[in-house]
């Protein structure tokens, strides 16, 4: 029971900064390495945590399945729609260089929209894995 | 230097990794557990990966993130595509072991040979 | 957006369509947003198609980065030709869906069922469409993933081993291909096919592009069921849901012909494979133990689906058979029976899913009587069947016709025997199943058989008389596919066809 | 030093390799994998493929390890031994390591920097990165930009395999599947088909 | 209406037929009107046709392209002319003859026999009007496959077993030899059009000649040269209607006529002769003849030494092309017609006996001529052209065979049209007397019954005077056959 708690203690300290490093990785992707993908198993992995030690109710409380399954597409989507939108605007599929007035920004731009897209679906589908595996035993 | 000796060296990631790949091959095609099949796949996949990165690397060079301090740098596009495939890899795993839970829920074992004895696939 | 975005789109919007359908809940919203998309794809298609015949093969540059830095996409006479295909047949057959999908799938899964199916879709046209190496095995995942989910859905258990074991196959076969693409890589430094095939060219003939020949053959024959790999794919096609199986049997094994196809002939060059390996002989070897023996294995199969499923890797020998003739008629008889084949194989799982949806059972025993009681059903059936046997008149005659003459052209006239003993073997299987459903006493459980609903029969009805049409009138199919051998094979082969063919071309 | 390390680490991966293929306890091989997961991944950063080797841990030991240690959870845990031999795979095997022998001996040597690699494409990636993109990772750039259909295709993949597993395990046990005696499952199916059927028969009528 | 206006026509008015009964199948007398105005119309068409050749016209009509230069077309030459004369007209008396039997032992299935039939005789106008080897093997493909259902039509384990034999022999010949020789000929020859003097005349050496036109013999498994003419018999299970569908109107015709027509126009008669390759089928065809009658010899069921009768008259013709002169082509052309009426007749004669009296043995038909003296004969006079005597139609083309094979000095041949003979009236005119001059067997002086239903009786009478008109008159087909060869 002791050891519970310390477990318990420290996975409450640990999970803030667990969110915290996933959006480091997502955000700081284009200067150092990572990106979406990393953070999102990384959030993933911290939704994980919080199942194994609180059980999976709570954390499904926390976050929910239908939360997740949204996720899932819309990452998708939302990726998607930035070459959609590009091709509205002229350019071929996924040419950034639509996305502001000079090319540099607008790269920039494009990798941040697509590498949330690919956050979103990431982060989302690992967890309606993990959730689908844990929620089949009972 | 020893000929033989040197063409390990420079070749050296190459046999290891043929090692890796055939290895995961072999677990695949020779077990039965499902699970343990999955898991010789995904290592079969990885030891792939590691055949794309390695010429990738120039010896002394550093990783692609520019600085002004470095002037050399490693290949960057081997690097992507693997992301990639370590992407996919993943996916498939978990595929893979969804149809495993789904399989043993169905026939009560995850070993083909067993399912196969029963003998109904005709 | 101009119609010089067709390319991107081809691929993006089944895409989008399956994510649409991932947040929809009712199984017909989402088959009607399939339907929406599905229905676009020929068009797109066929616009394409007439665009590379009036100007050229055309370019697209993913994210405006020209090739080889960014992927792009490159449809020329084939890759057109093969998204027409597979469009098309997607397009005829998916108002089939609906009614066999809610039978078959129960009501909480069947909205995600059809996001499976456009990314299946999506997938094979990325395959099709791409001109990127690598882009080619991303898509290959998708389209192959969500196969083995719509496998996995199959009513009966012995769909998930089916699954589990086609995605075993398809994953090492997906490896290999990226394998051979890394030898690729590494000895040309590009991804770009076009591209790698210029540089191949300088580098000559050395053992890294032979081993990449290698894995990239046997990585692409796994998708494809090449005869001694073939082993996944009856289980697959006989416990997928119906309307999967027709997909598949268009569909998949046809695109990952078209992906040999496009590495022999356009990565690497004809003289690089066909006169400095012996792939023609294994070629020839396989297909023709394939077209011999799966024919046998079908001949003594109970269950129809599972019996078609052989015929399939059979008939897949013809196609290999066309490529491993390298000659400009017999490479025709290879790619128009891609064409005759797809359609008449929908047909007839088509056919047979309407069965199924009445009956509940695709053993043979079961069809007894209902030549009377499904005319309609079985009548597509039998002319379906007729084409499978080759008989003239029907699409599988041509492309007989054209492999039989590729054949007699290099002076083989076994093979020609050998063609027709197979097709004979295909006489039985098929035989079988017609006496059986004529002349045979109904059995009870075919009582409540009748015709399928309009929306299930009309599709059957149109594919069995596109065989009797492409029987006839095959400027299109075959002198089509005569186009893209010729550009295939390059010029200088255009020149080797007998005068009598060449007159009227 | 870069090439020693490396090669001790590759000699290591062998090792746990052959330790994967000896164990029959399915939670030693899982764990293994991890590692092996763990010392690739150390690879890729000797090898200067820093994001590679993020991806690899998070995934491979982390990811995959979960999700294999979960279906461990729900299935078993002990590998039965094979009934057959294993000849044929050891042929295989074989087979494979010739061809990639062959193949890849001929290949530029380790880390050499006129590998044509080095000097095609991914040239102008390095060169040009700055006015193009402005991203100081290249790697995030290609991804991101100049491969970002790929990347938009690597994304498709996670959403099947997620929209695939969903299909798969969501919901209760599902009847059809398991119970073992066909003959039941087909009645109720062909009861329950019959419903779909006559309501599908009255839309049509509708229509 | 032009000339390619009635081969379209031609071909489509018994299509039509197909299409309208199943719509009238609630109506039987609708049914077979339609059947019947069908059958008129057929023949008025075939006859203006006829008229054209007569005048040394040839009507061509072509259709769509299937493969460069190998289209679906037609092209009416005399022999085709001959041919589709022959059907178009005999297939007004089956019909009428079928109407008697299917009312007369109220078969199962009427409407969809119907149907069969009217494909199968649009499937032999096609094969008739074929203009290359294309359009020959379409045909001759439906014609079997519309003619399987009518094998199989009583759907007993007896009639499928035989459907079966039907379909997979005469389906396997065509695909595994028949086929593959269109397609060498296609290859060497450049097309596939039939061409006066022979597509293959001087393009290919005397042994690929040769073995070219053995795999076109056995290929057309219609002709039934042994030794694939089992499927013959093994179809004797169908009704009589049916038998003689198939033994005097479209299917066993359809083969001859496509051997004819490959010897002369894809061969060359001059080219075969000179190629010293081609000797072997006398000797082929005059062993299918000896053997197939003495085996006929040994059948007490009518039905059955009918068919073996039928194999060895088919190689008969065979044997006339086989000879390689002018004038016995011509011999062999007469006796398609000549066989097909006395033929015809035959199967009347049995079909009806079995109607009225329900025998199917020789031996039981001592003294039915008392009783049914239309019926039996008619079967005399069938029988007599069977023989080749004056005055019927058999004589003709035994004739000019034997005067073909004397003028050459193949005594074999000679010798063998000789000994068949002999055979022929071994094994007919015991019948024909047992039928007329034994006193009956007791049980079956007991049920007295009389002549068949009177369509049938009109239908056997009108072929069998045809027989014997056709002997007196030769005029249409003889000048046919004379254009054929060019003479």
């Amino acid at each position: 029971m002791k050891m519970d708690l310390i477990l318990r203690i420290t996975t409450k300290l640990l999970i803030p900064f667990m969110l915290l490093f996933a959006l480091y990785v997502q955000f700081h992707g284009d200067y150092g390495p990572g990106g979406g993908f990393q953070a999102g198993v990384i959030t993933a992995a911290m939704v994980i945590l919080y199942a194994l030690i609180f059980g999976l109710k709570a954390a499904q409380r926390v976050v929910p399945v239908s939360v997740v399954q949204f996720m899932v597409p819309l990452g998708v989507l939302v990726y998607t729609g930035v070459g959609v939108y590009t091709m509205f605007k002229g350019g071929e599929f996924l040419n950034y260089n639509l996305l502001g007035h000079d090319r540099v920004h607008a790269q920039e731009w494009g990798i941040l929209l697509v590498e949330i897209g690919v956050y979103i679906t990431v982060s989302g589908t690992m967890t309606a894995i993990f959730y689908m595996f844990a929620g089949r035993g009972r | 230097m020893n000929p033989f000796i040197h063409e390990l060296i420079a070749h050296y990631n190459q046999w290891i990794t043929i090692f890796l790949m055939v290895s995961g091959l072999y677990i695949v095609i020779a077990k039965d557990n499902m699970v343990k099949k999955l898991v010789g796949l995904s290592l079969f996949q990885t030891s792939v990966y590691l055949l794309y990165i390695s010429p990738g690397k120039i010896l002394g060079g550093t990783p692609p993130i520019m600085d002004p301090k470095f002037s050399v740098y490693s290949n960057p596009l081997p690097h992507v595509l693997i992301l990639t495939a370590i992407v996919v890899g993943v996916a498939t795993l978990a595929l893979g072991l969804a149809l495993v839970v789904r399989i043993n829920e169905a026939y009560g074992t995850i070993e083909e040979d067993e399912i196969f004895a029963r003998g109904e696939e005709e | 957006m101009s119609s010089s975005q067709l390319p991107a789109l081809q691929v993006v919007l089944p895409l989008l369509g399956a994510v649409i359908c991932a947040f929809l809940r009712r199984g017909t919203l989402a088959w009607g947003v399939a339907l929406c998309v599905t229905w676009t794809m020929p068009v797109i298609a066929l616009s394409m198609l007439w665009q590379v015949l009036a100007t050229g093969p055309i370019s697209y540059a993913m994210g405006g980065w020209a090739p080889p830095w960014g992927i792009e996409y490159r449809v020329d006479m084939l890759s057109g030709f093969v998204l027409f295909l597979v469009s098309g047949v997607a397009a005829v057959i998916i108002p089939f869906a609906r009614k066999s999908i809610a039978t078959e799938i129960d009501s909480t899964r069947q909205a995600w069922f059809y996001t499976m199916y456009l990314l299946s879709l999506c997938g094979l046209l990325g395959i099709t469409i791409t001109g990127d190496a690598f882009n080619v095995f991303v898509f290959l995942e998708i389209s192959s993933l969500s196969t083995y989910v719509m496998i996995a859905l199959g009513r009966d258990r012995r769909a998930l081993l089916a699954a589990y074991q086609y995605l075993i196959v398809g994953t090492i076969g997906a490896t290999f291909y990226v394998l051979g693409v890394g030898i690729l890589y590494s000895l040309t430094g590009s991804l770009n096919m076009v591209d790698i095939s210029s540089r191949l060219g300088e580098l000559g003939f050395q053992p890294p592009v032979l081993a990449a020949v290698a894995f990239l053959f046997v990585g692409i024959s796994l998708k494809l069921a090449l005869f001694p790999l073939h082993s996944w794919l009856p289980g697959a096609y006989a416990y997928a849901p119906s309307f999967a199986t027709a997909f598949l049997a268009a569909s998949a094994t046809k695109v990952a012909v078209y992906l040999l196809v496009r590495y022999f002939f356009s990565v690497f060059s004809v003289s690089q494979i066909f006169e400095g390996l012996p792939v023609s002989e294994i070629l020839i070897v396989l297909s023709v133990a394939g077209m011999i023996g799966a024919s046998l294995v079908a001949v003594f199969q109970e269950d129809v689906k599972r019996m078609l499923a052989y015929s399939s890797v059979a008939q897949i020998g013809y196609m290999t058979l066309g490529i491993g003739l390298a000659n400009k008629q017999g490479l025709t008889g290879g790619i128009v029976h891609l064409f005759n084949h797809a359609i008449t194989k929908a047909a007839l799982f088509l056919a047979v899913g309407a069965i199924v949806y009445r009956m509940k059972t695709c053993k043979i025993d079961d069809f007894a009587g209902l030549g009377r009681r499904m005319p309609l059903t079985m009548g597509v059936f039998v002319l379906a069947g007729l084409s499978i046997i080759g008989t003239p008149g029907t699409a599988g005659f041509v492309s007989k016709w054209f492999l039989a003459v590729g054949a007699l052209e290099e002076g083989w006239w076994w093979l020609v025997a050998i063609v027709m003993v197979s097709s004979l073997i295909s006489v039985v299987y098929i035989g079988r199943v017609i006496e059986i459903a004529w002349f045979r006493e109904a059995k009870p459980i075919a009582d409540n058989a009748r015709e399928p609903p309009a929306s299930m029969l009309l599709p059957m009805l149109f594919l069995a008389g596109c065989v009797v049409y492409f029987g006839f009138a095959t400027s299109m199919s075959a002198g089509y596919a005569s186009k893209a051998a010729a550009h295939l094979l390059g010029a200088e082969q255009a020149i080797e066809v007998p005068a009598a063919a060449g007159t009227k071309q | 030093m870069e090439a020693l390390i490396n090669m001790v680490l590759l000699t290591l991966l062998a090792i746990v390799t052959i330790g994967v293929i000896r164990m029959k306890n399915l939670f030693a091989v899982v764990i293994l994998s991890g590692i092996y997961s763990f010392l690739m991944a150390s690879v890729f950063i000797v090898l200067d493929a820093i994001d590679v080797a993020m991806t690899e841990a998070s995934v491979g030991a982390g990811i995959s390890t979960v999700l294999l240690l979960g279906t461990l959870y729900l299935t078993k845990s002990e590998e039965t031994e094979p009934l057959h031999k294993p000849y044929v795979a050891l042929f295989l095997a074989a087979v494979t390591a010739g061809a990639l022998i062959y193949g890849t001996l001929g290949l530029p040597p380790f880390g050499a920097p006129d590998a044509p690699i080095h000097l095609h494409v991914a040239n102008r990636y390095i060169e040009n990165w700055k006015e193009e993109t402005g991203v100081p990772n290249v790697v995030t750039s290609v991804l991101a930009s100049y491969r970002g259909f790929d990347t938009l295709g690597e994304t498709a993949v996670i959403f099947t395999a997620g929209i695939g597993v969903l299909l798969l395990l969501k919901g209760r046990k599902s009847p059809g599947a398991e119970t073992p005696d066909m003959q039941a499952e087909a009645v109720a199916a062909r009861a329950a088909a019959r419903e779909a059927e006559a309501e599908a028969d009255a839309e049509d009528n509708l229509s | 209406m032009t000339p390619s206006e009635l081969i379209i026509a031609a071909l489509l008015i018994p299509v039509f037929a197909a299409i309208f009964i199943p719509l009238a199948s609630a109506a039987p007398n609708l049914r077979e009107g339609i059947t019947l105005t069908a059958t008129v119309l057929l023949l008025v068409t075939v006859l203006q046709l006829l008229q054209l050749v007569l005048n040394g016209e040839q009507p061509e009509w072509t259709g769509l392209e299937i493969a460069p230069g190998l289209a679906l077309a037609f092209k009416i030459e005399p022999l085709g002319m001959l041919f589709a004369l022959v059907a178009s007209s005999l297939w007004i008396v089956n019909s009428l003859y079928s109407i008697g039997y299917m009312r007369g032992n109220n078969e199962p299935r009427q409407t969809s026999f119907y149907i069969c039939f009217a494909i199968a005789i649009a499937s032999t106008i096609g094969i008739a009007f074929a203009k290359n080897l294309f359009t020959l093997f379409l045909f001759y493909e439906i014609l079997t496959l519309s003619t399987y259902p009518l094998v199989t039509h009583k759907a007993t384990e007896e009639a499928i077993n035989g459907g079966r034999v039907y379909l997979l022999l005469l389906l396997g010949t065509s695909m595994v030899l028949l086929l593959p020789a269109i397609i060498a000929t296609w290859v060497i020859g450049g097309t596939a059009d039939f061409t006066p003097g022979g597509i293959l005349a001087g393009k290919a050496d005397g042994l690929t000649l040769g073995v070219l036109l053995a795999v076109y013999i056995f290929g057309i498994g219609k002709a039934a040269v042994m030794p694939f003419h089992f499927w013959l018999p093994a179809a004797m299970v169908a009704p009589t209607p049916v038998s003689a569908l198939l033994h005097a109107v479209a299917v066993v015709k359809a083969g001859v006529f496509s051997v004819v027509k490959v010897v002369v126009y894809v061969f060359g008669i001059e080219t075969l002769s000179t190629s010293g390759h081609a000797g072997w089928l006398v000797y082929v065809a005059g062993a299918t003849v000896l053997i197939a009658s003495i085996v006929a010899l040994r059948q007490d069921n009518l039905k059955k030494r009918l068919a073996y009768s039928t194999v060895s008259q088919l190689s008969y013709v065979v044997l006339g092309a086989a000879i390689l002169t002018p004038i016995s082509v011509v011999g062999a052309t007469l006796h398609i017609a000549a066989h097909a009426v006395s033929k015809i007749t035959l199967f009347f004669a049995a079909g009806s006996i079995y109607t009225a009296s329900h025998l199917t043995e020789v031996s039981q038909l001592n003294g039915i001529g008392r009783r049914m003296p239309w019926t039996m004969g008619a079967f005399a006079v069938g029988a007599l052209s069977m023989i080749g005597l004056p005055p019927t139609a058999g004589f003709l083309g035994k004739w000019y065979m034997l005067s073909g094979a004397a003028s050459t000095g193949q005594w074999v041949a000679v010798g063998v049209i000789m000994a068949s003979t002999v055979l022929n009236a071994a094994y007919f005119l015991p019948v024909v007397y047992a039928a007329f001059w034994r006193p009956p067997d007791g049980e079956a002086a007991e049920h007295n019954h009389g002549e068949a239903p009177w369509p049938m009786v009109a239908a056997l009478t009108a072929t069998a005077v045809a027989t014997v008109v056709l002997f007196l008159m030769p005029g249409v087909p003889l000048t046919l056959a004379n254009m054929m060869v060019g003479r």
